[in-house]
């Protein structure tokens, strides 16, 4: 076991699957001489050379259009956005070519690639640079998405996307980068499509409620701080981090909300549709029997991001405003 | 403009810095070419043979044209019929694993490359027996081993989707040169520049080639770009270019071909622009008003299909053989029709699958 | 009273308020000579000319960014997207610019601008030239989406929307601009942000079960044909057509929620969040002892579309597929 | 190259059937522009305004590049410190309702306009009293009474928006001219692409200047383009073009003011190239580590402000009054920290403004 950073798990990931594989490669601004804006591609250059670590110019649509182009001859490109926020540029190579491909064409093209990049709010970065895009790419078929917020789900995570014959939407988060974490030194992988329990809850008793609270990427952290303040109070959280937004693991939500009948969900993104919605419509439909409390939502306010940090601080999901949720579904009055 | 000099190859190259520019394959591995430039190059067996293809083109079209009047094709057709000699002149300068890709109006590069006439109809009537299987209608005919890699209808976004299979080439080093099709009014918008900025920086095995047929839908090229001649926009690309009327297929393939084989050699990617003509509508649906009966009647008079004919005359065939050759043809189109009219729609389960590879 | 088909009374629409206000000019591909695609601006260029009917290239980031520039300096313009398949090519200067600048300058500018065209499929036009945008439009803060399904909302809310001094996305169909309706000969407008009730329903009793059924654009059309069906089963169908996607009208939504305490939603959109799952959301968060049972979507199928005729027809909504949802929101057994 | 003779207009003009040229606005009617080509356009006075104009940026950046080290500024932190001599030259030459757009890097321009430095220093610091509120910070300067309509933060997406600014100056015939900045990085990207073409197709009154300064973020242009003169597109897009080095303000401002005139006055937009450097990193974040010592110091010992100075020490300014000038500068800095760092924060509920009209 070994402790890294969330950018040195992703950047091991990359670098193994690129040893193992010759048709791996990597491709964005400054992935290579540079070694990325956030350091993830740090060293690969020099270990492989220009033909698989590629810098680009500032051309999303086109180093994405090259990507899936490349991914239909049977190459794996890695494609990195220096953030997600500039793949708005690239959102119909995404839509219309990566997602559709293979199914406008019956199935006679495979589009093995993986785009991936810092996604959510940072520190005062302002409106554009500091959005969550999983309720754009969640939304249309097509594509799988996966959200990681630990080294150990990064690296297992990212192995699985760029094996998967998929085109794959990989989030990670530039204020998550330097989290440190156990990783362990054998391979492995973790399969796209399964969440992971955070934390685990108790049975229901006189002092005890247990509590869902359904999370994913930078809201990971947040939900098990409030976990921890809501456990003072006897509100037990099974913290389940989603970690493939689509598809959703519906099995590990639904399980867990029939044995606690409260949810609630935190999560870095905006309030409307997007993966929120989506999860408080399955679950209302799916676990209607089930619910003592309606779904809540932590999150985003939903606003354009403000500069001013202290604007900032009361836009984003806090601990204190998961906790108000927690003991909103658990009829606490305050 | 003599063909050998019509490449103009001068805009300014990558400096030293530039990403290495790999030897091109040996020849001796590169698989033989038609030449294209022999004497022969205009025999009367290889002028048949593209003119055959290019009124199977034809015959085809107007079948089709007839089947969405009566109502047995929806959605949107296109039609290439004037542009014919575009697609076969470029199936035939090809090699095995290179590739085309084009936009919608995409009929004329499957018919030329080979695919079946009866599967590219049953495509247009939603059948199961399509090229695609019936999931992807007119504006994608795709034929991956035959070399068409599609048919794409967001204008511009295949440019940077083949200059990808254009990447891969150079990857792989495989000596495969992408032909990139695109309709002029494809040239203004932002996806095109980035993927021929991004062809010319890297130097991809990729010719770009306009069929400029004047209008982007209703719109004439005057009112999409302030300049004329398309590839004044090469050299700020480092691309070579070449600019010239189609109304001889053969030249039409020669020209192309040198683009093609100094892209394949020289890794030097090209802008290549046709002057051409549609002589229908942008779509079935299209009255084309915007054009004058006399803009048409000139363009008509120039039709590379009725150009090869006259040189076929020439040459000493016979009205007779020729009208053999058409019913051939019509007779073939007769049965495609009735193939995708026969044929089955597709299993309700299938629209389930390929939208991810584990849906079976 | 005049019966005008929708393409009609969104013409009468911009002709109005062209002639009303010289700042209000149109912007598109084919919207000028040769009188729109789908001629919802026929004439328009004759009457006005080149300088108020803007012909365009096919460069929808360019003229979408060139309108959005033109209303900061005051002017008012309607830009038309072919379809709004197109605009996903324009997605970064709609979600970057006209949604954040006047939140970034502090207000220092009003963006008056209009993105209006066709939305969701029409008729085999296959995976690219089908989808539905109010998924993606919605998702962000900055603009408003209005849907029309009748001549008479689009006349009134067209005109409201270039009058409005936001941003507004305002969705149409290609297979519904035929659709014919009477239209007041009269000027007046209709508020943004006020849904519509399409079909009332009486008072639940013995053999008369009241169910919300909430739709809009392509949806109202299949929603109050299911209406008629379940009208035969005592299933009495209230057809609320939001007509504004964003902001929601909560209130229209849940006045009748409460009464009902049965609903589903119908509407041409993917299942993966969005507006749907939005509804559900605040409708089991809103309403939530007011269910008597969950909340169900008919909506598409969650693939891309397919081209042929007969799988198109399996992945739409159907008043079929919406008498089902409308027998098992009521617990009729089928 | 004389200065007369500098703007290259040749680039193939619209064909008849274009949008009618408006006529230019009739001089009498546009306001009066600085002499910009006069005798006296080197005056003492001129020079040291400049000077004291270009001063005042640096000032203004190293006291914030100050600020940020001592986290007072977070975020983002895009220095100008090198290329002062365009911004300040931009606002020289502007008439009253010119606008300038540009980039993340618009400190200088905010400055050289006019804007209030402690405004300025206030938003970096994320105050109310900053020039926007303190929502957008060093990205998203925004004056829009002082010709600075903005700061953007997604590359080559302003260029469109910039045209539309022009597009609105033809459509009311007012005669104003913007200048849309950019940097070279940005010349690759669709947006750009788009935006430079409809202005030429149009022939909007508008100058689009690009700040090569070599490098984006830490790619040499050899690894975005391959084409070393950016102008090599202009013609493509019909822009008169020009290019060259940036050492002088006087004949930077003469330069671009011919550009800027040309387009005001005769409906031609234009490319022009300025080849400058950034002496300090892409932003507070970067080490630069990209680019050798040499090559800083060749360009710093190139440095425009330098160069100003040399020349007023020549037009015989004591080093005493030049040192005076600069104190006047810092003490107007330090001020402006003060009083960023005095300003309140916004006031919560400032979060729910402006993102509608209603918002308030
Ligand atoms: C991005 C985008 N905008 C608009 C359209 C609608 N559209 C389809 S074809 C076409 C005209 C294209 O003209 P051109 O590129 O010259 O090709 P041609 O049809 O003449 O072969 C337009 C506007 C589209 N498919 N994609
Ligand atoms: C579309 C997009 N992609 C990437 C970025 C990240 N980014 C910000 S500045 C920059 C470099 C820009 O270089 P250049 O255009 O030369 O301007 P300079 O910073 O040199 O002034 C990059 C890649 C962005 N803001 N927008
Ligand atoms: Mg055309
Ligand atoms: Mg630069």
């Amino acid at each position: 076991m070994a402790s890294l950073q969330i950018r040195e798990a992703l950047r091991a990931a990359i670098d193994e699957e690129m040893a193992r594989d010759e048709r791996v490669f990597v491709m964005g601004e400054e992935v290579g001489y540079y070694d990325g804006a956030y350091k993830v591609t740090e060293g690969l250059l020099t270990k492989y050379g220009e033909r698989r670590v590629v810098d680009t110019p500032i051309a999303e649509a086109g180093f994405a259009g090259v990507g899936i182009g490349a991914a239909m001859c049977g190459l794996r490109p890695i494609i990195e956005f220096m953030t997600f926020n500039f793949s708005a540029v690239a959102f119909d190579q995404i839509l219309n070519n990566a997602a559709k491909i293979r199914q406008l064409t019956g199935g006679q093209f495979t589009l093995p690639i993986v785009f991936r990049g810092p996604n959510g709010a940072a520190h005062m970065l302002s409106s554009t640079h500091s959005q969550a895009f999983e309720s754009f790419y969640c939304g249309f078929p097509g594509v799988k998405v996966v959200s990681v917020a630990t080294p150990y789900d990064a690296k297992g995570l990212l192995k699985s996307a760029v094996r998967d014959d998929n085109p794959i939407i990989f989030f990670e988060s530039e204020i998550m980068y330097a989290n440190r974490g156990e990783v362990p030194d054998e391979e492995y992988l973790i399969p796209i499509g399964k969440a992971d329990i955070k934390r685990a809850c108790g049975e229901a008793s006189k002092g005890n409620i247990p509590i869902t609270v359904i999370t994913w990427g930078q809201g990971v952290s947040v939900a098990l701080a409030a976990a921890e303040l809501a456990a003072k109070e006897g509100l037990d959280c099974e913290v389940i981090d989603l970690r493939t937004l689509r598809p959703l693991d519906d099995e590990a939500v639904l399980t867990s909300v029939r044995k606690t009948n409260r949810v609630i969900l935190v999560y870095h993104g905006w309030p409307y549709g997007g993966t929120g919605a989506e999860l408080s419509d399955r679950i209302q439909r799916l676990a209607f029997d089930h619910l003592d409390a309606p779904v809540l939502r932590v999150c985003y306010e939903d606003v354009n991001m403000p500069y001013a940090e202290n604007l900032e601080q009361l836009v984003l999901p806090t601990a204190q405003k998961a906790l108000e949720a927690l003991r909103e579904v658990a009829y606490r009055k305050v | 403009m003599s063909r050998d000099t019509a490449l103009q190859t001068e805009a300014s190259l990558p400096d030293a810095d530039a990403p290495p520019k790999p030897d091109a394959p040996p020849d001796a591995d590169a698989p033989p070419k038609p030449d294209v430039n022999s004497d022969d190059a205009r025999s009367p067996e290889q002028l048949q043979r593209l003119y055959t293809q290019m009124l199977r083109i034809r015959r085809f079209e107007e079948t089709a044209a007839r089947a969405y009047t009566q109502g047995k094709i929806s959605g949107f057709l296109h039609l290439y019929i004037g542009q014919e000699a575009i697609a076969v002149a470029t199936a035939d300068l090809m090699i095995p694993g290179d590739r085309v890709v084009t936009t919608y109006r995409d009929h004329g590069f499957a018919i030329a490359l080979g695919c079946d006439a009866g599967a590219c109809m049953a495509e247009l009537y939603g059948k199961a027996t399509g090229l695609v299987g019936g999931v992807g209608g007119s504006m994608h005919f795709f034929a991956k081993d035959k070399g068409l890699w599609g048919g794409y209808a967001i204008v511009g976004s295949h440019v940077p989707v083949a200059a990808g299979h254009a990447f891969a080439s150079k990857y792989n080093q495989d000596g495969k040169v992408t032909l990139c099709f695109l309709g002029e009014g494809a040239m203004h918008i932002g996806a095109t520049a980035e993927g021929m900025n991004l062809a010319g920086l890297w130097r991809l095995p990729i010719v770009f080639v306009i069929e400029n047929n004047m209008y982007a839908m209703g719109t004439p090229l005057r009112r999409q770009s302030p300049v004329e001649d398309l590839t004044t926009r090469a050299a700020g690309w480092a691309l070579a270019a070449d600019r010239f009327v189609v109304d001889d297929v053969v030249d039409t393939r020669a020209r192309l071909a040198e683009a093609v084989e100094h892209a394949r050699h020289h890794n030097r990617p090209a802008l290549v622009e046709l002057l051409t003509y549609r002589f229908r509508g942008h779509s079935m649906s299209d009255p084309g008003k915007y054009r004058t009966k006399e803009e048409v009647e000139q363009w008509r008079s120039r039709d590379p299909l009725h150009h090869c004919e006259v040189q076929l005359l020439e040459a000493g065939m016979t009205e007779q053989e020729l009208e053999a050759i058409d019913n051939e043809v019509i007779a073939e189109m007769d049965a495609a029709a009735e193939f995708a009219d026969e044929s089955p729609l597709p299993e309700p389960e299938h629209r389930f699958r390929n939208n991810l590879v584990e849906d079976v």
